[in-house]
């Protein structure tokens, strides 16, 4: 009993931080750039909401998840057209996006199924564990038969930022831009086509982490269903000092936190619910409180750089 | 004259184009779902602006936007990113029905003045918490803030089913929400003032949301205080050399943001909702507020005319929806102007091309006059 | 010799300055040549056209006879250009191997190579005799280091012409030994040096042809050897510049600033100062000398309250400001010219006229009961600007848009104004042309004269003999000894400096004395 | 529609929906779609306001007022304290409630005993379940949404009194993955049955049912389409009639504004099975309960107090 319930909490809290690392992720490698992403909601949103409409145009849900993840893109390019070209206000255009992204896909639910609200269940969904031989370990097998394809992406997705941005040449350019352009500029590397690669890869992890909560969770696009989950991941990756690993380690503190609320409601404990939901947010402060140091982002994040005029 | 109307339209032309791109795109949204775009605009300016009672409607929408438009203004001119407005609004809505519910004995000047003091403190404290988590523990206050923000929606809730309800406290029938603010606490609502407002719900906190603005401009520059808090904001360490506390300044930055916020929670509740509802999301105001802080440039000044382009769209919308055409065509307008607003340099280079043919053609013309 | 480098005509317009006008400049292959003038005159706008940042309004660029276009750096690069800027180019939190191979990484099918690009860095710091640790971060390293990474930089890309933008306005007199040699080195090896500098005693020394910009435009270009400091200063300022200070001999007053037994942490939690105990009296100057790096910056911060103490006093006029906070310390009498503008003395993005308050604007007559007069800010702006020759457009323009020789004077002026017991000057003439340095030699002459106690904190020996009465010599934290200016010799601070006493005992022995 | 036809193309409803706002799996769309079925019959014009936060409610009043409706729709109780007060600012104006009442003349509030409802669908739980244990996700302690637990809990407790009800409130109406690892949270704990009254985030309960094999229970409209397999079955609740009929009341002139339950007896709740996976013995058995509240042998529990109060009544 003890060893299910220890894994139900465990494979709870890795379903509920896998949204949050790809969109924590997304974040690592945009403001790792120099360009802050306030708009991971909005591209998330966006996510959910392509990946279901393709879904059901094609009846294939990984066509759908491709699709999330191109108008993650596509989101994404307005952001860093606005954030890098153009040298506008990153929190701006991230907010515009934001409201941007709520409103289309609110409206385009209208237009193509004549309903608000939520769409109708998408044909096919990525919800059950795609290797089915890890659920013949003993003991394990519980474990990986609870997870999602999204989980293992995730996941991996963790170590490939982490190898890209750390033992990579292009990496090393990233971060140099991130920290100092005109430095990277004057060593001849293009500043901005690395903020443009680094804010689309953003998109589409985002874009990516939307069609975790519609494909991989329910099947369907809902209004509101990303629910602040954009927010969260920024906080994470803050919280985990724009490292992937750190990152990974902090959405999953914030993932198991949630699924605690979550268990402590099936054991009945006996506290008002609204306390129990605020587990995860007095916990993370807590822990930054305790945690010593300064959280150091990138220093060129947020700044828009100016190419001499030539 | 000339060189007046000039500067004006220096400062006001971005964000007049972006509106007309915003209205544009709003427009083909429109004509896609079958409407006339002409008519939805009808619409929605007849409803905000056309009448006198329409217009009211864009003040009551004005009030806790202009507030958390200048919560978010200040902690901008400090260097901070205060995404917490939402929770300092929420706290401080509740804190103002419980003062002012339980203060209802009070004279009521007595009792107003205590209840948006209340608002600003509650705000001002919740705020103030990630102000001092970043001054002394430097933790990042868009972490703090968003954290606070969830903390407050639950810690509201609670409070509105249990100890603040009127069924548990008077054996009432079951109801979602808080006791209501009596009487004698309520705001005066325009229309009892000037007939005019007919049906409108504006109310006096308009007006004190606008003192605020202008107290906090005065604040912001001409004060050794607002000094000091933009001096950290533009160089923290700069403003250390000069004697200029960081950590005071961060503090107290944060505590002014959120007691505006606060403000503005208060002045809604006694103004216009008069109790606070049980409710699974936060209110919104304080990301509209960033919006309405960033498109006014963070100048309290600045934020009036941005709040009242938002509210307007806010207001519209009902109009709108009455005329059947979805409340998102607002939505898309507003991010569609933001977008724009965000890329103004696209607008700045536009214009100046256009102003380039223009020149020449004035020259043409000069030159064909000779 | 062949002409490596040809500028022909170059004009620079930016929206109001035509910061290059019409320029020809040449190189010669292994020469030093001495781009000289005073600030703001045009000298890095015509490096920045050179090296590819900037486009030029219009004029030709031969390199090695062949008309070029350069458009980038990464074009100028590979040309063989390299350049090492006036602000350095380095990534802070990088290591210095990061830093040297960023842009060109060695790797290994795709994966980025650290210990090749450590032995890359190993190899051509040894072939040119500049010595660096490879896996030293940039944050932790001293400026000296930090150029000598930036001239590695360039070396690494296989620069046949080094373009450095005043490279010595942060060296010791040591460092710029150093550097006159490596850059022999370095054209003995065939390689083309071009070299901004402000100074011009290591015009003479070590370059071979100067050429004199003055407001955009060429004034001449001459051999050095034809030439001497006089001639060329005339020639940059266009009038006669006096060498010799007017100091008079004083007698030094009463203790203003006392320090006892003062021991500082750095930001890693290293001892930077070591149990200093120095006294400044009014109506001398006492200055600190010493490499970058030994406990100068962590000193003067303490000092000021800009970071905490560990341990000892420090009182001024005697009152206890030990460990107390910025504005107190200000308050009991301090005035500070900071040894960083842009960070800690200017809000480059405010105006100059709130720049010139900061620090006393919360003071009568600026503001009274928290509220600010306009009014009084703005003459008393105009009024410093005016008294200290600041060139910008008006007041109200940013601190940021002003050139760094005039940003320093607004930081100056503004501690002037002050007219403190206690004047705490950090490098106070990093950066400016010799009629801006005239200047304020002047002033901090002018203010001990008015019996006003002065700390200077200068790396460089000409500034530093010049100007003090005393001279106390920092090294690793320790005061290494005090000695009286008229007393000292260039040579005998070059010794303390490096850790030798005044006696010639070195600081350990003295240290091993002291303990046993 | 009735026998006789009534037009309605002269008269205009209002429907001003609360924060949930169309498309919220409840009582809004339930509402929208009594409406619609009015424009169908009657020919009514109409239009729909959505409330973006509580603080809309009274302008949105004051602005269909303006507009000129005959009759205004407002759907949710959270309407209560804000209609009290128009609803004496506008005497002439017209209103219906949905789920809670006003004391005025010209307000019909429209409640529903969702607790008798849910007691069914909580014996069927209680029958169904073969670990003895059964689970309750609500959206918001809101009290009308605890009528849905108590009033399940007490069914489940009448017809398994061993059976042991996990309880858990997501904070959200809309979060679906929330709702959906509350359902497997209970469902690893041993839940085989678990009912919601949480919009949204019943979908992803449902979901969860459908892949892990156990039942959910739908509500306010019968979900069985979106997992016949698993879902049991749905409590429904008719506010679509309750509004058509309103409209109704008021095209024939005699909308009064007297308050009108809908209850069990009157078909306003119920428990609905369009995939037919409740066996035929259990809802023989539901049937019986249901007998009993129609006959108002007792009363079912509809909050903490009256549920710890409750004694499970002789069969
Ligand atoms: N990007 C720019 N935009 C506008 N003006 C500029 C720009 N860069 C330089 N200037 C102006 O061009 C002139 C020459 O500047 P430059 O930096 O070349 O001077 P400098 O000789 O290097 O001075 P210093 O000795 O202070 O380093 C100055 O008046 C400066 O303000
Ligand atoms: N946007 C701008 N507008 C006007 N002047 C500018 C602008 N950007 C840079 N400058 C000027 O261009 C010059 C080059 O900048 P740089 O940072 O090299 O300053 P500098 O004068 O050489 O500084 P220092 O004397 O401290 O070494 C400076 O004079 C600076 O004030
Ligand atoms: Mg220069
Ligand atoms: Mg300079």
């Amino acid at each position: 009993m003890t060893t299910a319930i220890f894994i139900s909490l465990l494979t709870s809290a890795i379903r509920l931080a896998t949204p949050l690392l790809l969109a924590a992720l997304a974040g690592v490698y945009s403001e790792r750039s120099g360009v802050v992403n306030i708009a991971l909601e909005g591209i998330m949103i966006a996510g959910a909401f392509f990946s279901i409409w393709f879904t059901h145009l094609t009846g294939s849900a990984w066509i759908g998840v491709g699709a999330g993840i191109v108008f993650g893109v596509f989101t994404s390019a307005i952001l860093a057209a606005i954030a890098i070209n153009l040298k506008g206000n990153q929190v701006i255009a991230g907010t515009a996006i934001n409201l941007l992204m709520t409103a289309l896909t609110a409206f385009l639910l209208e237009i193509i199924w004549h309903r608000s609200g939520s769409t109708p269940t998408a044909p096919a969904m990525l919800t059950t564990n795609p290797l089915k031989f890890l659920e013949g370990i003993p003991l394990l097998g519980t474990f990986f038969k609870q997870l999602t394809p999204f989980v293992y992406m995730a996941f991996i997705m963790v170590f490939v930022a982490y190898f890209t941005l750390w033992k990579t040449p292009w990496g090393l350019h990233v971060r140099a831009v991130g920290e100092h352009p005109r430095a990277a500029e004057t060593v001849g590397i293009d500043v901005y086509k690395t903020r443009w690669v680094c804010v689309l890869i953003s998109g589409a992890l985002a874009g990516l982490a939307g069609a975790t909560l519609s494909v991989g969770t329910v099947g369907l696009f809902r209004e509101g269903m990303v629910a602040g989950k954009g927010f969260i991941a920024l906080a994470a990756l803050v919280f985990g000092k724009w490292h992937p690993v750190k990152t990974m380690l902090a959405c999953l503190f914030f993932g198991l936190c949630s699924a605690a609320n979550i268990l402590a409601q099936s054991f009945g404990v006996n506290a008002p619910t609204e306390f129990l939901a605020m587990i995860p947010y007095i916990a993370t402060i807590l822990v930054l409180i305790g945690i010593v140091g300064k959280a150091q982002g990138p220093k060129a994040s947020g700044e828009p750089y100016e190419k001499d005029e030539k | 004259m000339k060189e007046k109307f000039t500067y004006v339209w220096s400062v006001i032309r971005l964000p007049v184009i972006a509106v007309v791109f915003g209205f544009l795109t709003g427009a083909v949204c429109i004509a896609v779902t079958g409407n006339n775009p002409v008519v939805a605009y009808i619409a929605l300016f007849r409803g905000s602006l056309a009448s006198i009672p329409g217009f009211g409607e864009t003040m009551y929408k004005i009030t806790p936007i202009l507030f958390t438009g200048l919560a978010a203004a200040i902690s901008f001119r400090c260097g901070l990113f205060n995404i917490g407005a939402e929770g300092q609004y929420v706290v401080a809505s509740v804190a103002a029905i419980a003062i002012s519910w339980f203060g209802q004995g009070l004279p009521r000047i007595f009792l107003l003045a205590l209840i948006l003091t209340a608002g600003f403190c509650a705000g001002g404290l919740w705020g103030g918490i990630a102000g001092f988590l970043k001054a002394k523990r430097g933790i990042n206050e868009v972490i703090s803030t968003i954290m606070l923000n969830w903390i407050a929606l639950y810690l509201a809730n609670y409070l509105v089913r249990i100890p603040l309800s009127p069924n548990v406290r008077a054996g009432l029938s079951p109801a979602g929400h808080s006791v209501v603010v009596p009487e004698v606490a309520k705001l005066t609502k325009l229309k009892a003032i000037v007939p005019a407002f007919g049906y409108s719900s504006a109310h006096t906190g308009i007006f004190i949301a606008l003192i605020s603005a202008v107290v906090m401009w005065y604040i912001l520059f001409k004060t050794t205080v607002g000094y000091e808090i933009r001096t950290v904001g533009l160089n923290a360490q700069a403003a250390e050399y000069g004697g200029i506390s960081k950590a005071k300044n961060t503090m107290l930055a944060m505590f002014l943001s959120g007691g505006l916020a606060g403000l503005g929670g208060a002045v809604q509740i006694i103004g216009l909702v008069y109790m606070v509802n049980q409710s699974p999301m936060l209110p919104g105001y304080g990301f509209t507020g960033l919006s309405v802080a960033l498109v006014g440039n963070s100048h309290p000044l600045g934020c009036i005319p941005s709040a009242l382009l938002f509210g307007i769209l806010e207001n519209g919308s009902r109009q709108m929806q009455l005329a059947g055409i979805p409340s998102e065509i607002t939505s898309i307008i507003s991010g569609v102007i933001l977008v724009f607003i965000a890329g103004s340099l696209v607008i700045k280079l536009a214009g100046d091309r256009i102003k380039a043919k223009w020149g020449k053609r004035a020259m043409r013309t000069e030159q064909e006059g000779l | 010799m062949s002409r490596v480098v040809e500028m022909k005509q170059i004009t620079k317009v930016f929206p109001g300055t035509v910061a290059n006008d019409h320029i020809d400049f040449d190189v010669e292959r292994g020469e030093i040549h001495v781009l000289l003038g005073e600030n703001g005159a045009g000298k890095t706008t015509l490096m920045n056209i050179l090296y590819g940042l900037y486009k030029p309004t219009s004029g030709d660029i031969y390199i090695d006879g062949v008309k070029e276009e350069i458009r980038s750096p990464n074009d100028a690069i590979a040309l063989g250009i390299g350049m090492v800027h006036q602000h350095f180019m380095l990534v802070e939190n990088f290591t210095v191997a990061e830093n040297i191979v960023l842009g060109n990484e060695p790797s290994t099918r795709g994966i980025l190579d650290m210990e090749a690009a450590r032995a890359a860095v190993r190899d051509v710091s040894d072939r040119f005799g500049l010595a660096v640790d490879p896996d030293a971060r940039i944050e932790d390293i001293s400026v000296g280091l930090a150029q000598r990474v930036e001239i590695l930089k360039a070396l690494y890309r296989g620069a046949e012409i080094l373009i450095m933008d005043e490279p010595t306005a942060v060296l010791t007199p040591q460092e710029i030994d150093d550097l006159g040699t490596i850059l022999k080195n370095l054209t003995r090896e065939g390689k083309s040096i071009i070299l901004i500098t402000h100074k011009l005693k290591e015009v003479l020394e070590m370059s071979d042809r100067t050429t004199i910009l003055r407001r955009g435009a060429v004034v001449g270009t001459v051999r050095t050897s034809d030439t001497t400091a006089d001639e060329l200063a005339e020639m940059m300022v266009g009038r006669q510049v006096s060498f010799s200070s007017d100091k008079q001999e004083k007698q030094a007053g009463n203790v203003i600033l006392h320090v006892d037994k003062l021991t500082v942490k750095d930001h890693r939690g290293i001892e930077a100062v070591r149990q200093v105990s120095f006294d400044v009296r009014e109506g001398e100057i006492l200055a600190i000398a010493g490499v970058d790096g030994n406990g100068q910056k962590e000193l003067v911060e303490a000092l000021t309250g800009l970071i905490a103490t560990e341990s000892g006093r420090v009182t001024l006029c005697g009152c206890d400001i030990t460990g107390k906070d910025p504005r107190t310390v200000i308050e009991a009498g301090t005035g500070h010219i900071p040894e960083d503008r842009h960070k800690r003395g200017l809000v480059l993005q405010s105006s100059l006229f709130e720049n010139l308050i900061l620090g006393y604007h919360y003071k009568p007559p600026f503001a009274k009961h928290g509220r600010m007069d306009p009014v009084k800010i703005v003459e008393h702006g105009n009024r410093l600007i005016e008294e200290f020759d600041v060139r910008t457009p008006s007041g109200s323009v940013t601190a940021g848009s002003l050139s760094g020789g005039n940003q320093q004077k607004v930081i100056v002026a503004r501690e002037f104004y002050k007219d403190p017991p206690l004047l705490i000057a950090s490098q106070p003439t990093r950066g400016l042309d010799v009629g801006a340095i005239e200047f304020v030699h002047k002033r901090l002459l002018e203010l001990r004269d008015s019996n006003k106690a002065v700390l200077l904190v200068s790396l460089e020996l000409d500034e530093v003999m010049k100007l003090a009465d005393r001279i106390a010599v920092i090294y690793q934290g320790r005061i290494v000894g005090i000695v009286d200016a008229a007393d000292a010799t260039e040579r005998m601070l070059g010794l303390m400096m490096a850790g030798g006493s005044p006696e010639g005992r070195t600081a350990a022995d003295r240290t091993e004395g002291e303990s046993a | 529609g009735g026998g006789q036809t009534l037009d309605g193309s002269a008269k205009k409803v209002v429907m001003i929906t609360d924060t949930g706002g169309l498309g919220d799996e409840s009582f809004n769309d339930l509402a929208y779609e009594g409406i619609l079925r009015a424009a169908e019959d009657f020919g009514i014009q109409y239009s729909v306001l959505e409330s973006a936060t509580a603080d809309d409610y009274a302008p949105n009043i004051a602005a269909a007022v303006e507009e000129g409706a005959d009759l205004i729709v407002c759907v949710g109780f959270l309407f209560e304290g804000v209609l009290a007060e128009m609803a004496v600012q506008y005497p002439d104006q017209l209103f219906a409630l949905v789920d809670a009442q006003v004391d005025a003349p010209n307000v019909a509030g429209l409640t529903f005993s969702e607790e008798e409802g849910s007691f069914l669908v909580g014996v069927a739980a209680g029958l169904m379940t073969e670990t003895d244990k059964v689970g309750y996700i609500g959206g918001m302690q809101f009290p009308v949404i605890e009528k849905f637990q108590y009033g399940y809990q007490a069914g489940v407790k009448a017809a398994n009194p061993d059976a042991q009800v996990f309880v858990a409130y997501t904070q959200s109406f809309d979060d679906s993955a929330a709702g959906k690892e509350n359902a497997l949270a209970q469902h690893n704990q041993g839940a085989d049955v678990i009912y919601h009254a949480a919009g949204g985030c019943g979908i992803g309960l449902i979901q969860a049912a459908d892949e892990q094999g156990f039942w959910a229970i739908g509500v306010d409209q019968d979900q069985s389409s979106l997992a016949p397999d698993h879902v049991l079955c749905s409590m429904i609740k008719r506010v679509d009639v309750a509004v058509y009929d309103a409209i109704k009341l008021v095209l024939e002139d005699s909308f009064t504004g007297n308050d009108i339950k809908y209850a069990l007896s009157a078909d306003g709740v119920g428990i609905s099975d369009n995939a037919g996976n409740v066996p035929e013995d259990i809802m023989e058995q539901v049937e019986a309960w249901k007998a009993k509240i129609v006959a108002g042998d007792f009363a079912v529990p509809y909050d903490l107090d009256t549920f710890e109060a409750f004694e499970v009544p002789e069969m």
